[in-house]
Protein backbone atom coordinates (compact mmCIF):
# COMPACT_ATOMS: atom_id res chain seq x y z
CA UNK A 1 0.00 0.00 0.00
CA UNK A 2 1.26 3.81 -0.69
CA UNK A 3 1.72 6.16 1.74
CA UNK A 4 1.48 9.69 1.52
CA UNK A 5 2.09 12.58 3.67
CA UNK A 6 1.53 16.36 3.29
CA UNK A 7 2.66 19.76 4.93
CA UNK A 8 3.72 19.39 8.35
CA UNK A 9 2.78 15.52 8.61
CA UNK A 10 5.54 15.12 6.08
CA UNK A 11 8.25 16.93 8.01
CA UNK A 12 7.33 15.16 11.28
CA UNK A 13 7.61 11.71 9.78
CA UNK A 14 10.41 13.02 7.16
CA UNK A 15 9.24 11.67 3.92
CA UNK A 16 6.28 12.26 1.98
CA UNK A 17 6.05 8.59 0.48
CA UNK A 18 6.21 5.35 2.10
CA UNK A 19 5.42 2.10 0.73
CA UNK A 20 4.24 -0.69 3.66
CA UNK A 21 2.31 -4.16 3.97
CA UNK A 22 -0.37 -3.91 6.34
CA UNK A 23 -3.38 -6.06 7.25
CA UNK A 24 -5.45 -3.13 8.75
CA UNK A 25 -8.82 -3.05 7.94
CA UNK A 26 -10.05 1.13 8.83
CA UNK A 27 -7.56 3.84 8.72
CA UNK A 28 -8.17 4.42 12.31
CA UNK A 29 -6.55 0.42 12.35
CA UNK A 30 -4.09 1.85 10.37
CA UNK A 31 -2.87 5.14 12.15
CA UNK A 32 -2.18 2.52 14.68
CA UNK A 33 -0.07 0.35 13.58
CA UNK A 34 1.70 3.50 12.06
CA UNK A 35 1.91 4.71 15.71
CA UNK A 36 4.34 1.63 16.39
CA UNK A 37 6.70 1.71 13.38
CA UNK A 38 8.69 4.63 14.66
CA UNK A 39 8.98 7.93 17.21
CA UNK A 40 8.74 10.35 14.58
CA UNK A 41 4.92 8.50 13.13
CA UNK A 42 4.10 8.61 16.80
CA UNK A 43 4.57 11.96 17.22
CA UNK A 44 2.90 12.74 13.62
CA UNK A 45 -0.16 11.29 14.48
CA UNK A 46 -0.13 12.17 18.71
CA UNK A 47 -3.12 14.68 18.10
CA UNK A 48 -6.15 12.68 15.92
CA UNK A 49 -8.30 16.09 15.71
CA UNK A 50 -5.38 17.71 13.61
CA UNK A 51 -5.47 15.06 10.70
CA UNK A 52 -7.41 14.64 8.37
CA UNK A 53 -7.01 11.12 5.39
CA UNK A 54 -7.98 10.35 2.20
CA UNK A 55 -8.11 6.54 0.73
CA UNK A 56 -7.45 6.70 -3.26
CA UNK A 57 -7.72 10.58 -3.15
CA UNK A 58 -11.38 10.65 -1.68
CA UNK A 59 -11.32 12.59 1.56
CA UNK A 60 -12.48 9.49 4.01
CA UNK A 61 -13.71 9.57 7.84
CA UNK A 62 -11.24 7.39 10.21
CA UNK A 63 -13.55 4.67 10.55
CA UNK A 64 -13.38 4.24 6.26
CA UNK A 65 -12.64 0.31 5.70
CA UNK A 66 -9.77 -0.27 3.78
CA UNK A 67 -11.07 -2.87 1.08
CA UNK A 68 -8.48 -2.93 -1.90
CA UNK A 69 -7.76 0.63 -1.15
CA UNK A 70 -3.88 0.78 -2.47
CA UNK A 71 -3.09 4.61 -1.84
CA UNK A 72 -4.05 6.63 1.73
CA UNK A 73 -2.60 9.83 2.55
CA UNK A 74 -2.48 11.50 5.73
CA UNK A 75 -2.27 15.43 6.33
CA UNK A 76 -3.48 18.47 8.26
CA UNK A 77 -6.91 19.96 7.72
CA UNK A 78 -6.85 21.92 4.47
CA UNK A 79 -6.03 25.57 3.96
CA UNK A 80 -6.20 26.40 -0.08
CA UNK A 81 -8.05 29.56 -1.78
CA UNK B 1 -10.02 25.76 -22.52
CA UNK B 2 -9.85 23.60 -18.77
CA UNK B 3 -12.67 24.68 -16.61
CA UNK B 4 -9.94 23.20 -13.40
CA UNK B 5 -5.91 24.23 -13.65
CA UNK B 6 -3.46 24.01 -11.17
CA UNK B 7 -0.38 25.08 -12.20
CA UNK B 8 2.70 26.29 -10.82
CA UNK B 9 2.89 29.43 -12.86
CA UNK B 10 1.96 32.92 -12.77
CA UNK B 11 -1.29 33.58 -14.51
CA UNK B 12 -2.77 36.93 -15.50
CA UNK B 13 -6.72 37.29 -13.76
CA UNK B 14 -7.79 39.79 -16.97
CA UNK B 15 -6.97 37.33 -19.57
CA UNK B 16 -8.18 34.68 -17.77
CA UNK B 17 -11.47 36.51 -16.93
CA UNK B 18 -12.08 37.35 -20.78
CA UNK B 19 -11.14 33.92 -21.89
CA UNK B 20 -14.01 32.61 -19.52
CA UNK B 21 -16.08 35.16 -20.77
CA UNK B 22 -15.48 34.58 -24.75
CA UNK B 23 -16.93 31.13 -23.56
CA UNK B 24 -19.66 31.35 -21.95
CA UNK B 25 -22.47 32.73 -24.87
CA UNK B 26 -26.15 33.30 -23.07
CA UNK B 27 -24.94 34.45 -19.72
CA UNK B 28 -25.92 37.75 -18.55
CA UNK B 29 -23.68 37.90 -15.57
CA UNK B 30 -20.10 36.74 -14.51
CA UNK B 31 -18.53 36.95 -11.59
CA UNK B 32 -15.05 36.22 -10.32
CA UNK B 33 -12.74 35.97 -6.96
CA UNK B 34 -9.17 36.43 -7.15
CA UNK B 35 -6.83 36.02 -4.17
CA UNK B 36 -3.44 37.51 -3.70
CA UNK B 37 -1.05 36.74 -1.24
CA UNK B 38 -0.25 39.29 1.48
CA UNK B 39 1.75 40.53 4.46
CA UNK B 40 0.21 38.60 7.59
CA UNK B 41 -0.04 39.08 11.03
CA UNK B 42 3.56 37.46 12.05
CA UNK B 43 5.67 40.23 10.19
CA UNK B 44 6.55 41.02 6.73
CA UNK B 45 5.93 37.83 4.07
CA UNK B 46 8.76 36.98 2.10
CA UNK B 47 6.97 34.28 0.50
CA UNK B 48 3.88 32.12 0.23
CA UNK B 49 4.73 28.45 -0.51
CA UNK B 50 1.78 26.12 -1.28
CA UNK B 51 2.42 22.49 -1.44
CA UNK B 52 -0.33 20.29 -2.84
CA UNK B 53 -1.75 16.15 -3.77
CA UNK B 54 -1.38 16.24 -7.57
CA UNK B 55 -3.98 13.81 -8.49
CA UNK B 56 -6.68 14.44 -5.31
CA UNK B 57 -6.06 17.94 -6.16
CA UNK B 58 -7.71 17.99 -9.62
CA UNK B 59 -10.14 15.61 -8.60
CA UNK B 60 -11.74 17.52 -5.70
CA UNK B 61 -12.00 20.72 -7.52
CA UNK B 62 -13.89 18.83 -10.49
CA UNK B 63 -16.01 17.37 -8.02
CA UNK B 64 -16.28 21.16 -6.53
CA UNK B 65 -16.51 22.68 -9.54
CA UNK B 66 -19.83 20.19 -10.59
CA UNK B 67 -21.64 20.15 -7.52
CA UNK B 68 -21.39 24.40 -7.82
CA UNK B 69 -22.99 23.85 -11.74
CA UNK B 70 -25.98 22.08 -10.48
CA UNK B 71 -26.73 23.36 -7.24
CA UNK B 72 -26.46 27.00 -8.70
CA UNK B 73 -27.50 26.77 -12.64
CA UNK B 74 -24.33 27.91 -13.48
CA UNK B 75 -24.15 28.33 -17.32
CA UNK B 76 -20.03 27.74 -16.49
CA UNK B 77 -17.51 27.65 -13.70
CA UNK B 78 -13.96 28.12 -13.46
CA UNK B 79 -11.31 27.43 -11.20
CA UNK B 80 -7.36 27.94 -11.38
CA UNK B 81 -5.23 27.72 -7.95
CA UNK B 82 -1.39 27.61 -8.19
CA UNK B 83 1.16 25.54 -5.72
CA UNK B 84 4.80 26.22 -5.26
CA UNK B 85 6.81 29.51 -4.03
CA UNK B 86 5.03 32.48 -4.42
CA UNK B 87 6.22 36.14 -3.26
CA UNK B 88 3.50 38.46 -1.66
CA UNK B 89 1.81 40.49 -4.61
CA UNK B 90 0.99 37.16 -6.43
CA UNK B 91 -2.44 36.05 -7.59
CA UNK B 92 -2.92 32.80 -6.06
CA UNK B 93 -5.88 31.50 -7.27
CA UNK B 94 -9.08 32.43 -8.95
CA UNK B 95 -12.17 31.49 -9.70
CA UNK B 96 -15.02 32.99 -12.03
CA UNK B 97 -18.76 32.06 -12.58
CA UNK B 98 -21.34 32.97 -15.24
CA UNK B 99 -25.20 32.46 -15.05
CA UNK B 100 -28.25 33.78 -16.71
CA UNK B 101 -28.83 36.12 -13.09
CA UNK B 102 -26.87 38.08 -11.09
CA UNK B 103 -27.59 36.32 -7.40
CA UNK B 104 -26.42 32.85 -8.55
CA UNK B 105 -23.00 33.48 -9.96
CA UNK B 106 -22.45 35.08 -6.58
CA UNK B 107 -23.81 32.49 -4.50
CA UNK B 108 -21.53 30.24 -6.87
CA UNK B 109 -18.37 31.58 -6.29
CA UNK B 110 -18.74 31.28 -2.81
CA UNK B 111 -19.65 28.06 -2.76
CA UNK B 112 -16.51 27.26 -4.83
CA UNK B 113 -14.37 29.21 -2.57
CA UNK B 114 -15.68 27.88 0.67
CA UNK B 115 -14.92 24.33 -0.53
CA UNK B 116 -12.08 24.87 -1.85
CA UNK B 117 -10.73 26.10 1.01
CA UNK B 118 -11.40 23.11 2.90
CA UNK B 119 -12.18 20.14 0.53
CA UNK B 120 -9.03 21.01 -1.77
CA UNK B 121 -5.66 19.63 -0.74
CA UNK B 122 -3.76 22.38 -0.64
CA UNK B 123 -1.44 23.50 2.59
CA UNK B 124 -0.01 26.64 2.82
CA UNK B 125 3.28 27.77 4.71
CA UNK B 126 4.21 31.11 5.62
CA UNK B 127 8.13 32.76 5.02
CA UNK B 128 8.76 35.34 6.95
CA UNK B 129 12.03 36.95 8.17
CA UNK B 130 10.58 34.41 11.71
CA UNK B 131 11.23 31.65 9.79
CA UNK B 132 8.58 29.06 8.15
CA UNK B 133 5.17 28.61 9.48
CA UNK B 134 2.66 26.46 8.08
CA UNK B 135 -1.22 27.83 8.20
CA UNK B 136 -3.73 26.56 10.67
CA UNK B 137 -6.93 25.71 9.42
CA UNK B 138 -9.98 28.11 10.50
CA UNK B 139 -12.67 26.84 12.26
CA UNK B 140 -14.25 29.34 10.54
CA UNK B 141 -13.72 27.72 7.31
CA UNK B 142 -15.21 24.53 8.04
CA UNK B 143 -18.33 26.11 9.68
CA UNK B 144 -18.84 28.37 6.28
CA UNK B 145 -19.40 24.80 4.78
CA UNK B 146 -22.63 24.52 7.06
CA UNK B 147 -24.38 27.30 5.31
CA UNK B 148 -24.71 25.43 1.89
CA UNK C 1 -7.21 55.30 -12.68
CA UNK C 2 -11.17 56.92 -12.99
CA UNK C 3 -13.07 54.52 -10.08
CA UNK C 4 -16.14 55.56 -11.78
CA UNK C 5 -16.91 55.99 -15.48
CA UNK C 6 -19.72 56.19 -17.57
CA UNK C 7 -18.92 55.91 -21.34
CA UNK C 8 -20.26 55.20 -24.51
CA UNK C 9 -17.05 52.84 -25.84
CA UNK C 10 -16.79 49.47 -25.59
CA UNK C 11 -14.66 47.83 -22.71
CA UNK C 12 -12.08 45.05 -22.30
CA UNK C 13 -13.36 43.88 -18.76
CA UNK C 14 -10.20 41.53 -18.42
CA UNK C 15 -7.93 44.71 -19.23
CA UNK C 16 -10.14 46.54 -16.73
CA UNK C 17 -9.62 44.08 -13.91
CA UNK C 18 -6.02 44.28 -13.87
CA UNK C 19 -5.78 48.02 -14.15
CA UNK C 20 -7.73 47.58 -10.92
CA UNK C 21 -5.76 45.04 -9.08
CA UNK C 22 -2.68 47.13 -10.02
CA UNK C 23 -3.76 49.80 -7.91
CA UNK C 24 -4.38 47.52 -4.60
CA UNK C 25 -1.37 46.68 -2.66
CA UNK C 26 -2.52 44.92 0.35
CA UNK C 27 -5.64 43.75 -0.74
CA UNK C 28 -5.92 40.15 -0.61
CA UNK C 29 -9.25 39.46 -2.26
CA UNK C 30 -10.47 41.06 -5.65
CA UNK C 31 -14.20 40.67 -6.82
CA UNK C 32 -15.43 41.43 -9.97
CA UNK C 33 -19.14 41.02 -11.74
CA UNK C 34 -19.57 41.96 -15.56
CA UNK C 35 -22.85 42.21 -16.95
CA UNK C 36 -23.76 41.64 -20.28
CA UNK C 37 -26.51 42.12 -22.39
CA UNK C 38 -28.50 38.86 -23.23
CA UNK C 39 -31.53 37.47 -25.31
CA UNK C 40 -34.79 38.52 -23.65
CA UNK C 41 -38.34 37.23 -22.77
CA UNK C 42 -39.91 39.27 -25.85
CA UNK C 43 -37.98 37.62 -28.32
CA UNK C 44 -34.51 37.55 -30.29
CA UNK C 45 -32.49 41.01 -28.60
CA UNK C 46 -31.28 42.93 -32.00
CA UNK C 47 -29.58 46.02 -29.62
CA UNK C 48 -29.90 47.33 -25.97
CA UNK C 49 -30.17 50.95 -25.86
CA UNK C 50 -29.25 52.55 -22.54
CA UNK C 51 -29.98 56.38 -21.88
CA UNK C 52 -28.72 58.12 -19.33
CA UNK C 53 -28.95 61.22 -17.45
CA UNK C 54 -24.91 63.24 -18.10
CA UNK C 55 -23.99 64.66 -14.48
CA UNK C 56 -26.44 63.14 -12.23
CA UNK C 57 -25.13 59.56 -12.99
CA UNK C 58 -21.63 60.32 -12.32
CA UNK C 59 -22.50 62.07 -9.20
CA UNK C 60 -24.93 59.28 -8.14
CA UNK C 61 -22.40 56.58 -8.88
CA UNK C 62 -19.66 58.10 -7.01
CA UNK C 63 -22.13 58.65 -3.58
CA UNK C 64 -22.81 54.75 -4.51
CA UNK C 65 -19.33 53.86 -4.64
CA UNK C 66 -18.34 56.37 -1.59
CA UNK C 67 -20.95 54.44 0.84
CA UNK C 68 -19.82 51.48 -0.03
CA UNK C 69 -15.84 52.15 0.32
CA UNK C 70 -16.73 53.38 3.95
CA UNK C 71 -19.39 50.29 4.53
CA UNK C 72 -17.75 47.34 3.71
CA UNK C 73 -13.94 48.47 4.47
CA UNK C 74 -13.20 48.75 1.06
CA UNK C 75 -9.42 49.15 -0.32
CA UNK C 76 -10.79 49.97 -3.57
CA UNK C 77 -13.82 50.00 -5.60
CA UNK C 78 -14.69 50.29 -9.10
CA UNK C 79 -17.69 51.46 -11.45
CA UNK C 80 -18.15 51.32 -15.25
CA UNK C 81 -20.97 51.89 -16.73
CA UNK C 82 -22.02 52.16 -20.43
CA UNK C 83 -24.68 54.01 -22.32
CA UNK C 84 -25.31 53.98 -25.94
CA UNK C 85 -26.72 51.39 -28.12
CA UNK C 86 -24.99 47.88 -27.63
CA UNK C 87 -25.26 44.77 -29.62
CA UNK C 88 -26.18 41.23 -27.59
CA UNK C 89 -22.95 39.76 -25.76
CA UNK C 90 -21.51 43.07 -25.29
CA UNK C 91 -20.55 44.16 -21.56
CA UNK C 92 -22.69 46.81 -19.78
CA UNK C 93 -21.28 47.41 -17.06
CA UNK C 94 -18.64 46.14 -14.20
CA UNK C 95 -17.89 46.78 -10.60
CA UNK C 96 -15.06 45.49 -8.69
CA UNK C 97 -14.14 45.70 -5.17
CA UNK C 98 -10.96 44.95 -3.11
CA UNK C 99 -10.23 43.84 0.46
CA UNK C 100 -8.59 42.70 2.63
CA UNK C 101 -10.86 39.61 3.21
CA UNK C 102 -13.18 38.01 1.00
CA UNK C 103 -16.81 38.14 2.74
CA UNK C 104 -16.37 42.04 2.03
CA UNK C 105 -15.28 42.13 -1.26
CA UNK C 106 -18.52 40.26 -2.38
CA UNK C 107 -20.80 41.95 0.03
CA UNK C 108 -19.33 45.52 -1.46
CA UNK C 109 -20.01 44.55 -4.80
CA UNK C 110 -23.73 42.95 -3.94
CA UNK C 111 -24.46 46.39 -2.60
CA UNK C 112 -22.50 48.40 -5.92
CA UNK C 113 -24.60 46.54 -7.87
CA UNK C 114 -28.02 47.06 -5.79
CA UNK C 115 -27.72 50.45 -5.34
CA UNK C 116 -26.33 51.09 -9.28
CA UNK C 117 -29.68 49.45 -10.11
CA UNK C 118 -32.20 51.66 -9.02
CA UNK C 119 -30.66 54.36 -8.00
CA UNK C 120 -28.05 55.50 -10.82
CA UNK C 121 -30.16 57.05 -13.56
CA UNK C 122 -29.57 54.63 -16.37
CA UNK C 123 -32.96 53.32 -18.54
CA UNK C 124 -32.62 50.43 -20.54
CA UNK C 125 -34.81 50.25 -23.78
CA UNK C 126 -34.26 46.71 -25.48
CA UNK C 127 -35.03 46.60 -29.22
CA UNK C 128 -36.24 43.14 -31.07
CA UNK C 129 -37.83 42.14 -34.61
CA UNK C 130 -41.27 43.35 -32.80
CA UNK C 131 -39.82 47.31 -32.08
CA UNK C 132 -38.87 48.97 -29.23
CA UNK C 133 -39.70 48.23 -25.38
CA UNK C 134 -38.70 50.31 -22.30
CA UNK C 135 -37.41 48.09 -19.67
CA UNK C 136 -39.62 48.17 -16.49
CA UNK C 137 -38.03 48.31 -13.41
CA UNK C 138 -38.87 45.52 -11.03
CA UNK C 139 -40.49 45.29 -7.81
CA UNK C 140 -37.20 43.21 -6.67
CA UNK C 141 -34.86 45.89 -7.18
CA UNK C 142 -36.52 48.04 -4.37
CA UNK C 143 -36.57 45.14 -1.93
CA UNK C 144 -33.06 44.68 -2.88
CA UNK C 145 -31.98 47.81 -1.06
CA UNK C 146 -33.83 46.80 1.85
CA UNK C 147 -31.31 44.55 3.26
CA UNK C 148 -28.93 46.95 3.20
CA UNK D 1 -35.44 76.84 -14.53
CA UNK D 2 -34.23 73.91 -16.68
CA UNK D 3 -36.53 70.58 -17.08
CA UNK D 4 -35.36 67.74 -18.29
CA UNK D 5 -36.63 64.51 -19.38
CA UNK D 6 -35.94 60.78 -19.98
CA UNK D 7 -37.00 57.13 -21.39
CA UNK D 8 -40.40 57.37 -21.89
CA UNK D 9 -41.23 60.49 -19.75
CA UNK D 10 -38.94 61.80 -22.59
CA UNK D 11 -40.95 60.48 -25.62
CA UNK D 12 -44.20 61.35 -24.44
CA UNK D 13 -43.75 64.63 -23.65
CA UNK D 14 -41.79 65.49 -26.63
CA UNK D 15 -38.81 66.88 -25.81
CA UNK D 16 -35.90 65.99 -23.34
CA UNK D 17 -35.18 69.51 -22.16
CA UNK D 18 -37.42 72.56 -21.79
CA UNK D 19 -37.25 75.98 -19.66
CA UNK D 20 -39.91 77.21 -17.95
CA UNK D 21 -40.61 80.27 -15.28
CA UNK D 22 -42.70 78.85 -12.09
CA UNK D 23 -43.54 79.49 -8.78
CA UNK D 24 -44.24 76.40 -7.83
CA UNK D 25 -43.19 75.48 -4.52
CA UNK D 26 -42.75 71.77 -4.16
CA UNK D 27 -42.13 69.17 -6.80
CA UNK D 28 -45.90 68.22 -6.78
CA UNK D 29 -46.62 71.48 -7.63
CA UNK D 30 -44.39 71.64 -10.53
CA UNK D 31 -46.07 68.83 -11.58
CA UNK D 32 -49.57 69.92 -11.11
CA UNK D 33 -48.63 72.71 -13.48
CA UNK D 34 -47.01 70.97 -16.25
CA UNK D 35 -49.96 69.04 -16.54
CA UNK D 36 -51.75 72.07 -17.67
CA UNK D 37 -49.34 72.84 -19.96
CA UNK D 38 -50.85 70.39 -22.69
CA UNK D 39 -51.92 67.00 -23.43
CA UNK D 40 -48.83 65.67 -23.61
CA UNK D 41 -47.95 66.52 -20.19
CA UNK D 42 -50.79 65.20 -19.12
CA UNK D 43 -50.31 62.00 -20.39
CA UNK D 44 -47.40 62.00 -19.42
CA UNK D 45 -47.85 62.33 -15.51
CA UNK D 46 -50.73 60.67 -15.38
CA UNK D 47 -49.41 57.81 -13.30
CA UNK D 48 -47.17 59.47 -10.62
CA UNK D 49 -46.43 56.24 -9.52
CA UNK D 50 -43.87 55.61 -12.21
CA UNK D 51 -42.03 58.63 -12.34
CA UNK D 52 -39.24 59.84 -10.05
CA UNK D 53 -37.80 63.21 -10.01
CA UNK D 54 -34.53 64.60 -9.17
CA UNK D 55 -33.70 68.42 -8.23
CA UNK D 56 -30.11 69.83 -9.37
CA UNK D 57 -29.19 65.97 -9.80
CA UNK D 58 -30.40 64.66 -6.57
CA UNK D 59 -33.08 62.27 -6.21
CA UNK D 60 -35.78 63.67 -4.32
CA UNK D 61 -39.47 62.95 -3.00
CA UNK D 62 -42.63 65.08 -4.41
CA UNK D 63 -42.93 66.99 -1.42
CA UNK D 64 -39.05 68.18 -1.75
CA UNK D 65 -39.01 72.18 -1.82
CA UNK D 66 -37.83 73.90 -5.07
CA UNK D 67 -36.03 76.78 -3.16
CA UNK D 68 -33.32 77.49 -5.16
CA UNK D 69 -33.44 74.76 -7.78
CA UNK D 70 -32.43 75.28 -11.12
CA UNK D 71 -32.69 71.86 -12.77
CA UNK D 72 -35.15 69.06 -12.09
CA UNK D 73 -35.72 65.90 -13.88
CA UNK D 74 -38.30 63.86 -14.55
CA UNK D 75 -38.33 59.98 -15.42
CA UNK D 76 -39.57 56.86 -15.30
CA UNK D 77 -37.47 54.48 -12.36
CA UNK D 78 -34.19 53.80 -12.84
CA UNK D 79 -33.00 50.30 -14.62
CA UNK D 80 -29.35 50.35 -15.10
CA UNK D 81 -26.92 47.65 -13.99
Amino acid sequence: MDLRYFAWLRERIGTGHEVIETEALTVRDLIEELKQQSEAHAFAFSDLGSIRAAVDQDLVEFDAPLTGAREVAFFPPMTGG
Amino acid sequence: MERVRVQEAAFDMGLELNRFARHVAGAGAIVSFSGITRDVASGDLEAMVIEHYPGMTERALTRIRDEAMGRFSLVDAMIVHRFGRLPPGEVIMMVATATPHRADAFAGAEFLLDFLKSRAPFWKQEITADGREWVAAKSDDEDALKRW
